[in-house]
């Protein structure tokens, strides 16, 4: 860890999120389902007791799980999701109105977490129109693109967070990040669009050990990391086949 | 008489062709990879970022790292890649999957969908379900011509929409549907269940559309 | 070769343009300078003679080598590019009015590609605004953002075009493609961009041979291929140090 | 008396902070890498899809593959990474790197800058510059004080700009202004050259400033 990037590196979540966490603040929180969340980081923040979160997130957890802990606690004030199927706790505290809720098109989510990242204030896409999603949006037609005529698009702008909770596979001291499988999903994108992006990974190595054309992410979206490789990592839904006798 | 679920599955499994890149929705449409016809070879796509989607692992084999979008654990394939969630809906938004198969609540004879929420119920999110049926190059729709003794294909969808014209073909247990999302033309029916009469159909479907049997 | 998907691999680059070229038609050529440029897919343009050709490339080659050959015998109509000083005939035919030119600036050029490709009609950048590049584009803010609020952004479109030229180091014969270093650069985005994509390869495995994760490209982009070990690699501008004695 | 090439890119390192992301431009900008203050460490990054950037290489190891955005051969560091121009720009656009050091032909005093063309001149094209100054979080202009007999820092920009109001300090030959972007505070003069005095950057200087030494 002698490498002048390993100031990047703190000891565990606690101390990789001191100084950072307030009430109200807005959060982004990598995972698809519980693949790829970075639970030891919630769980840092559900004892640091912050409250009023604004949580943009494509799941809410589930029961007693990755958010779902800090839906448990009332830290969470309002949740901008695709998909909060999976959570009891999610339906009693939104139809009790004591929850707010945003839902974005997956697509629509994840592209504007792009877009904040990258400096993109707002884009169009056809994905809503018509629908709930679309009423009150700028709405444009681009009649001259011969790949874009004859349809109508809606304006959805770009997101940016306080904070981005990040879950990798590998990263070096610098930073430099490799997701594994679909594990990867929403990680990449809210790297890049958070003042401070921490994130938790299973291994940590040297920088330089991670070959540059097969980083996902450059370190310089990374603020902190913590090396977790206890982390735990569910399967929500577990699904088999039989092996042939 | 109609189709049953397997049925209906594997008529829809007839709309893929050789080398289609295709994402399949949840229920009826997961099975239709039980069905693809011989000598086709397709992509599956899941939309949490992976394309060249495998079986379900055998037990013992699930990796919490890989699962698809309705959270099952599944395998890779020697075509798979993996990539972020705004590059998967990117590939999706910019039309660049084939065929989209998916379950709905209702369908209406101008290509409305709607699938994602009832008022008054908890709704749960529309997912990527609005992506696909936005981006897509053609979307199938799998469902039971009937709820409750109402029909499903409608003149107008009352529930929210998924999506405004956007439905290319409509299987449902009774037949099969296709839909010019221009609207120049008319809602055609073109197929019957087996043991189905075009009478039936028609006592059954409050949409217009014309017979092409 | 005995893969499904083994019908993406041609056996040169003639026959892998076949039945695509068309005079009028656009074409996205990738690279950067001379640095990952498909050559050989050039010299067949060359030789099939079309014409009329609008070519996004943010570069337009050298004198004699990659897009500068298309500029000698006139195939090219226009230009959309973000830099060309390294081309004489360039500046003749442009200067004497034969050629049309489209300035972007390079991050603008890469995102309109991007977008193109992502079904995105048009985004937001202040990149260009106040400057002739934002003349007559639509300007809007985005006052309550708490990123994007206090400045003035300039709307730019989509790109898309018939063909896109691609070089990448490796492929599988699915069409999977990985990079090599810093001749990434356009290649992946004009992949996802045109209605054909032909990419030329210095390595071709089977399909399953590289890793799933170190993907760069997902074969669905990709409908031609062809290994073309031997392409050319040029330096444009040979800067060394001197070992240490 | 004044500085030399080599002594303004020396002031110029001294913006540099410990774990900056920085961008350098094509000429003076370039040497600014020579002068990186000791126990300070900055990664470069390359517009054309690297961060990271190493020195050139040793004679007999240039590698087609890997330039710089001046189409020269570089290297590699244990802290490199490579990425599309997209992804390279998004970083850019998006307000991550810290800091921009780049040459000029005019700089006003409201911060807007002119580097990219003539008029009536063959013009090249505008590369990356529009995109760095309009995203880099600091924008540091180095330049020298005049261009035949004419001050280059002015009331008002005479060229078609690069960028409206993005520049906050330019570094000259003759001394060091700093400039509001919000257009709050006047640019001011904070230091001088070696040698050279108030007066004599007054008489040289078009632009309205106040002076802060």
């Amino acid at each position: 860890m002698g490498s002048p990037s390993s100031r990047k590196v703190y000891k565990d979540a606690k101390s990789a999120l001191a100084g950072i966490l307030k009430d109200d603040m807005v959060i982004m929180a990598g995972g698809f389902g519980l693949c790829g969340v970075a639970e030891t980081l919630v769980d840092a923040i559900k004892e640091s007791g912050v409250k009023g979160l604004t949580v943009i997130s494509n799941n809410a957890g589930v029961d007693g799980i990755h958010l779902g802990k800090l839906l448990e606690t009332r830290q969470i004030k309002k949740m901008i999701s695709s998909y909060v199927g999976e959570n009891k706790i999610f339906a009693q505290q939104y139809l009790a109105g004591e929850l707010e809720l945003e839902f974005n098109p997956q697509g629509t989510l994840a592209e504007r977490i792009r877009a904040g990242g990258a400096g993109i204030p707002a884009f169009y896409t056809a994905t809503g129109y018509g629908t709930v999603i679309g009423e009150g949006k700028d709405v444009k037609e681009f009649p001259d693109s011969p790949r874009f005529a004859g349809r109508k698009y809606i304006m959805e702008t770009g997101l940016w967070a306080d904070l981005a909770l990040v879950h990798a596979w590998k990263a070096d001291t610098e930073g430099n990040l490799v997701y594994r499988k679909t594990a990867r999903n929403f990680n990449p994108m809210m790297a890049t669009a958070a003042t401070t992006t921490v994130v938790e990974v299973e291994h940590l190595v040297e920088a330089g050990e991670i070959e540059p054309d097969q980083i996902h992410t450059p370190g310089i979206y990374v603020n902190r990391i913590v090396h977790s490789p206890d982390a735990p990592k569910r399967i929500e839904n577990r699904t088999t086949r039989p092996r042939n006798a | 008489m109609a189709w049953t679920r397997e049925e209906m599955a594997a008529r829809a499994a007839k709309e893929l062709k050789d080398g289609f890149y295709v994402n399949l929705g949840i229920g009826i449409p997961t099975l239709v990879s039980n069905f693809i016809p011989e000598g086709i070879s397709v992509a599956l796509q899941s939309e949490n970022g992976m394309m060249g989607m495998g079986p379900f692992p055998y037990e013992g084999e699930e990796d919490p790292d890989l699962i698809n979008a309705g959270k099952q654990t599944v395998t890779e394939l020697p075509i798979t890649s993996y990539f972020s969630s705004a590059d998967s809906f990117a590939m999706i938004r910019g039309g660049h999957i084939d065929l989209s198969i998916l379950g709905a609540m209702q369908v209406a004879q101008n290509g409305d969908l709607a699938n994602w929420m009832i008022p008054g119920k908890m709704v749960k999110g529309m997912g990527g379900a609005m992506d696909l049926v936005a981006g897509v190059k053609k979307v199938v729709v799998v469902m039971e011509h009937e709820a409750k003794g109402e029909s499903k294909l409608l003149k107008r969808c009352n529930l929210p929409l998924t999506g405004a014209g956007v439905v290319d073909m409509v299987i449902t247990d009774l037949g099969v549907f296709e839909i010019d999302r221009s609207g120049k033309n008319p809602m055609k029916l073109i197929e019957l269940a087996t043991g189905v009469t075009a009478e039936e159909i028609r006592s059954k479907t409050d949409a217009e559309y014309v017979s092409a049997l």
